[in-house]
């Protein structure tokens, strides 16, 4: 187990680089490297059974269809979902959640309504919320976390009993590393009247997520994030909430009628991709999903675990450094800072040593205005990091804590 | 050749000379659809008697498979329980999909059969099925509304 | 010149691929094969330098960074925009439309205001108008085309005296092949008062198209339709329009600042790209656009007008054949009938014949309405077709004619 | 290594000792900017007597290069004319992008050159700019109440 890392790593080319020569590339959080066969995946489609899909009487158009749909038939197979309609590719998790917004919330939400959200979401699903409220005259609530990254579901039940239209919540925190009760928060606010937006991107490449089992009404997450290409999302839709969405974006295979003062709807789920969708992107999409099954998600979250708790162990240990988010039960991307030393410098000094990793406000400017911080160093971790490049990073956190010794 | 799989004779048939082509004049199931991409439409209206097809007919216009389809159908439906269509449908989609149906469609005899050659040509499966996806619409709006009435009925005498 | 399919389509690997053997790909208006440079420069940046870009201080987040931003740059320069700043990178041509429609029309648009179009616009042309309007209660109002597919010029004038908002209109028509004179639509229009939106869609991949030249005020393409990847689409928004524009999509990389009740924006074009972009696709299309370059847009303009002259002179002799559209100057997208075959099946028969010709309304349904038809059969030729595919798909016409005979 | 070069002594001695750092009681010019995409914030503030910048003191957080970087440019910009300040702001451009810088930054000596190792860290480059970047936007706005002023004033005594 210990050794996924050392035995994936050989498929993903980019760590075969001579430019990238020893990289310890630990800003998953931001975006995953792809293995091989996922690039692959998008070359075979481009070079054997590219075409515009749907619209095509001819064998090669169908063959681009065949691809398409059955990207989307992985998909909802990987989440569990009830039916391949309830999969509307998006470009990436961000434009997932405002499609949620503008496609359904904006029919819904009434003056005066109550959207429910977090402290700790990412500004995708954060920001979204915040103008659909100001659109409608809606309250946008906050559901704090304490002193260790964790949610308090007191608040959360409090401010359920406002029975709010929209609870909107991160799965795992991309800044705090926190991995929420969602399941539970679930139930609580069906209970309360309200639908649930679920943020998956930091979830789904993590661990077995299954919209079934948690009944969520909408659940999105990026491609880019679990190994899967960039320019493509997911936005899973509750078929619940099917009647109460309307088309936002106009034109291509969204239509079914054109007259010249009114135009009618695709079904679902094509009522929500106008235009030509990246169809390979949806293929490399689905090479990342068998990538990820072969490895199996149980054994994709235990190697997480095993490079998280190893990464807080030997972290908790250096002088000077300050841990943000839970002590326990700790998703894959770990904030952190140095004392004296600005997560910006420290981040360039790692990047002299080939270690990457991310420094700033991880788009998350709420968790540090509440943190009272500009910003934070932040290490994530996936499936082809290993324990000795934890050691490399610890290695360079210390080497980092001697050279700006004389600056603090 | 496969193409002649695809345009077998007798589609031909119907095709030149479509069965129960028009409108009927006092329908109580009455819908049209469209193939969004390539643009045929069928109108179809029935007459549903005690949950029996008495009478159908099609109007439209597309390629030779959606039109032949169309006038199969409406030749086959005639006489036919709801339940007896619906299972129908499943089974001529099974066919054009797969090129094998099952018990139901072997009695409903060899016009249909004419259609197995489809599957070969996933592109045109939507035009074959066209008909038949109106003519389950229709009917589940039918029933919806039936039940619709029986409900007002049932409260009517509360 | 005449060579310039032949020699070319060595670059293709999809037309060497034994499953396509033979194959005739007359759909390029739908989409257009891609050559290996442009799938080799996608898996480049995924093998090399993949990374989120704009918000990581390590070297390979600055490599991904520049390569976005050089993509743009290349963008840019490939429609003479005077600065990179005014292109926004879209998933295809029709979100450009649809976000030129809520970033900046919805926020100028007045109810009783006027919107024209023409009856010849794709849907994703139209259907974002239509709607606008709608939202609006303004008008919409159509530029008619005459029997010979060409903008009824006199209509245009007429509609501009009421002084439009918003003049919405195609360089290059896929259904009719009409090339449309827009330098001076578009000064008649400014003339006006009205802002222009052009769809380049079918003009960008097919000639040289300046942006600053013809003094427009948005411009809209997809890279699919230039050998550019799919995933991949361009707003070009002239800088006067700035400041009247505001983001549609919120969350990421377009946010400098976010507070518990309120955000602010980044700079252009960012503020209009949320979350994490496609940034291989950006890749991918400059890579596309070095493709076009090296060839030259007045070769690949040359090489269209040599074949499709040619396809018409062979199709115009052929009995029973209807053409629609233009007779001279015609873009190389020809659409016709079949006296008594249904273009559905005429594709399929062609398809057997290895032949990929488009059937159906071409997502312009209200030029059919206008034609009266229900579809058209459409040949669209690019670069790497030859005259000798001219004559393949002539003689499989014939030969549908003569399979066919018996259904008249 | 290159790490040195960016980290000078002379930027250390600004960081741990920040020239006019604070707040000006009587600004004309004020203006705060942040890094998006980093966080770190700048408020500076600024006295513009006849084109003259006569003080200027600036305060926020941020990382050595950001600080160091604000600091020096306080220290070189007064007693300088607006327009000598916007070029040196387009030498220091330079500068930090490029390794090399012209003249005028000569003239501006060796404190500013402490930052020609930030061209070797392009990510950095925001990082030194922002103070700068700082600088010219307030100016912009200041120019432009002041034409505003100028204009109201013609108009008053026309
Ligand atoms: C004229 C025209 N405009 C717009 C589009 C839409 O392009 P896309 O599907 O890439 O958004 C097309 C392509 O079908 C087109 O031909
Ligand atoms: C928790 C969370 N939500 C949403 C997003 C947005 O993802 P994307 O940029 O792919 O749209 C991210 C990624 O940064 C994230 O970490």
């Amino acid at each position: 187990m210990s050794n996924l890392g050392h035995t994936i790593r050989r498929e993903f080319p980019l760590f075969n680089d001579p430019a990238n020569q020893g990289l310890v590339y630990l800003d998953n959080a931001a975006t995953t490297q792809r293995p091989r066969q996922v690039v692959e995946a998008m070359q075979d489609f481009y070079y054997h059974d590219n075409a515009n899909p749907h619209r095509g009487a001819y064998r090669l158009a169908e063959r681009a269809t065949q691809s398409y749909e059955d990207a989307r038939d992985k998909v909802a197979g990987f989440i569990g979902a009830a039916s391949s309609e309830e999969i509307i590719f998006t470009r990436n998790a961000t434009e997932a959640v405002n499609l949620v917004a503008y496609a359904w919330a904006d029919h819904v939400l009434q003056e005066g309504d109550d959207i429910i959200v977090t402290e700790m979401e990412h500004h995708s699903n954060l920001v979204p919320w915040q103008m659909l409220a100001q659109r409608h005259h809606a309250s946008l609530r906050y559901v704090g976390f304490d002193g260790q990254g964790q949610l308090q579901l007191d608040q959360f039940d409090a401010l359920l009993r406002l029975r709010p239209r929209i609870v909107a919540v991160t799965q795992v925190s991309n800044a705090l590393g926190t991995i929420n009760p969602v399941a539970e928060m679930i139930r609580r606010a069906h209970a309360a009247g309200a639908v649930v937006v679920l943020d998956g991107a930091q979830s789904v490449p993590h661990m077995a997520v299954n919209v079934t089992e948690l009944d969520v009404d909408f659940l999105v997450f990026s491609g880019h994030k679990m190994l899967g290409p960039l320019g493509i999302g997911v936005l899973y839709a509750h078929k619940r909430l099917h009647s109460a969405m309307q088309p936002v974006l106009y034109g291509g295979d969204m239509i079914s009628n054109v007259d010249y003062d009114h135009s009618d709807w695709n079904d679902m789920p094509w009522k929500f991709e106008a235009g030509t969708q990246n169809v390979a992107g949806a293929v490399g999409l689905a090479a990342a999903i068998d990538f990820l099954r072969d490895l199996g998600m149980d054994a994709v979250a235990e190697h997480d675990r095993l490079l998280t708790g190893y990464a807080l162990e030997q972290l908790q240990q250096l002088d000077g450094i300050t841990l943000y988010g839970p002590r326990r039960n700790h998703g894959p991307a770990i904030s952190f800072n140095l004392t004296g030393i600005h997560p910006h410098d420290l981040a360039t000094y790692l990047d002299q040593a080939s270690i990457a990793v991310r420094s700033g406000h991880h788009c998350a400017q709420i968790v540090m205005k509440k943190l009272g911080l500009a910003a934070t160093a932040r290490a994530s971790f996936y499936i082809y990091n290993t324990l000795e490049e934890v050691d490399r990073l610890i290695a360079g956190l210390n080497q980092a804590k001697d050279y700006f010794k004389k600056w603090l | 050749m496969a193409l002649d799989q695809l345009y077998q004779e007798i589609l031909l048939d119907h095709y030149k000379q479509p069965r129960n082509k028009g409108v009927l004049v006092d329908p109580n199931v009455r819908l049209e659809l469209k193939n969004p991409f390539c643009g045929d439409e069928i109108l179809l209206t029935l007459r549903v008697d005690d949950g029996v097809v008495t009478d159908v007919a099609f109007s439209g216009h597309g390629c030779v498979i959606s039109q032949a389809s169309a006038s199969v159908m409406t030749e086959k439906i005639k006489g036919m329980t709801v339940q007896q269509v619906k299972q129908m449908a499943e089974q001529f989609s099974d066919l054009v999909k797969t090129g094998h149906a099952e018990t139901v469609l072997r009695e409903g005899g060899d016009d249909l059969d004419a259609f197995s050659g489809v599957c070969e040509f996933p592109t045109r499966v939507k035009c074959a099925m066209l008909a038949w996806r109106t003519l389950l619409q229709g009917l589940e709006h039918h029933e919806h509304q039936h039940h619709y009435l029986d409900d007002e009925k049932s409260r009517a005498t509360d």
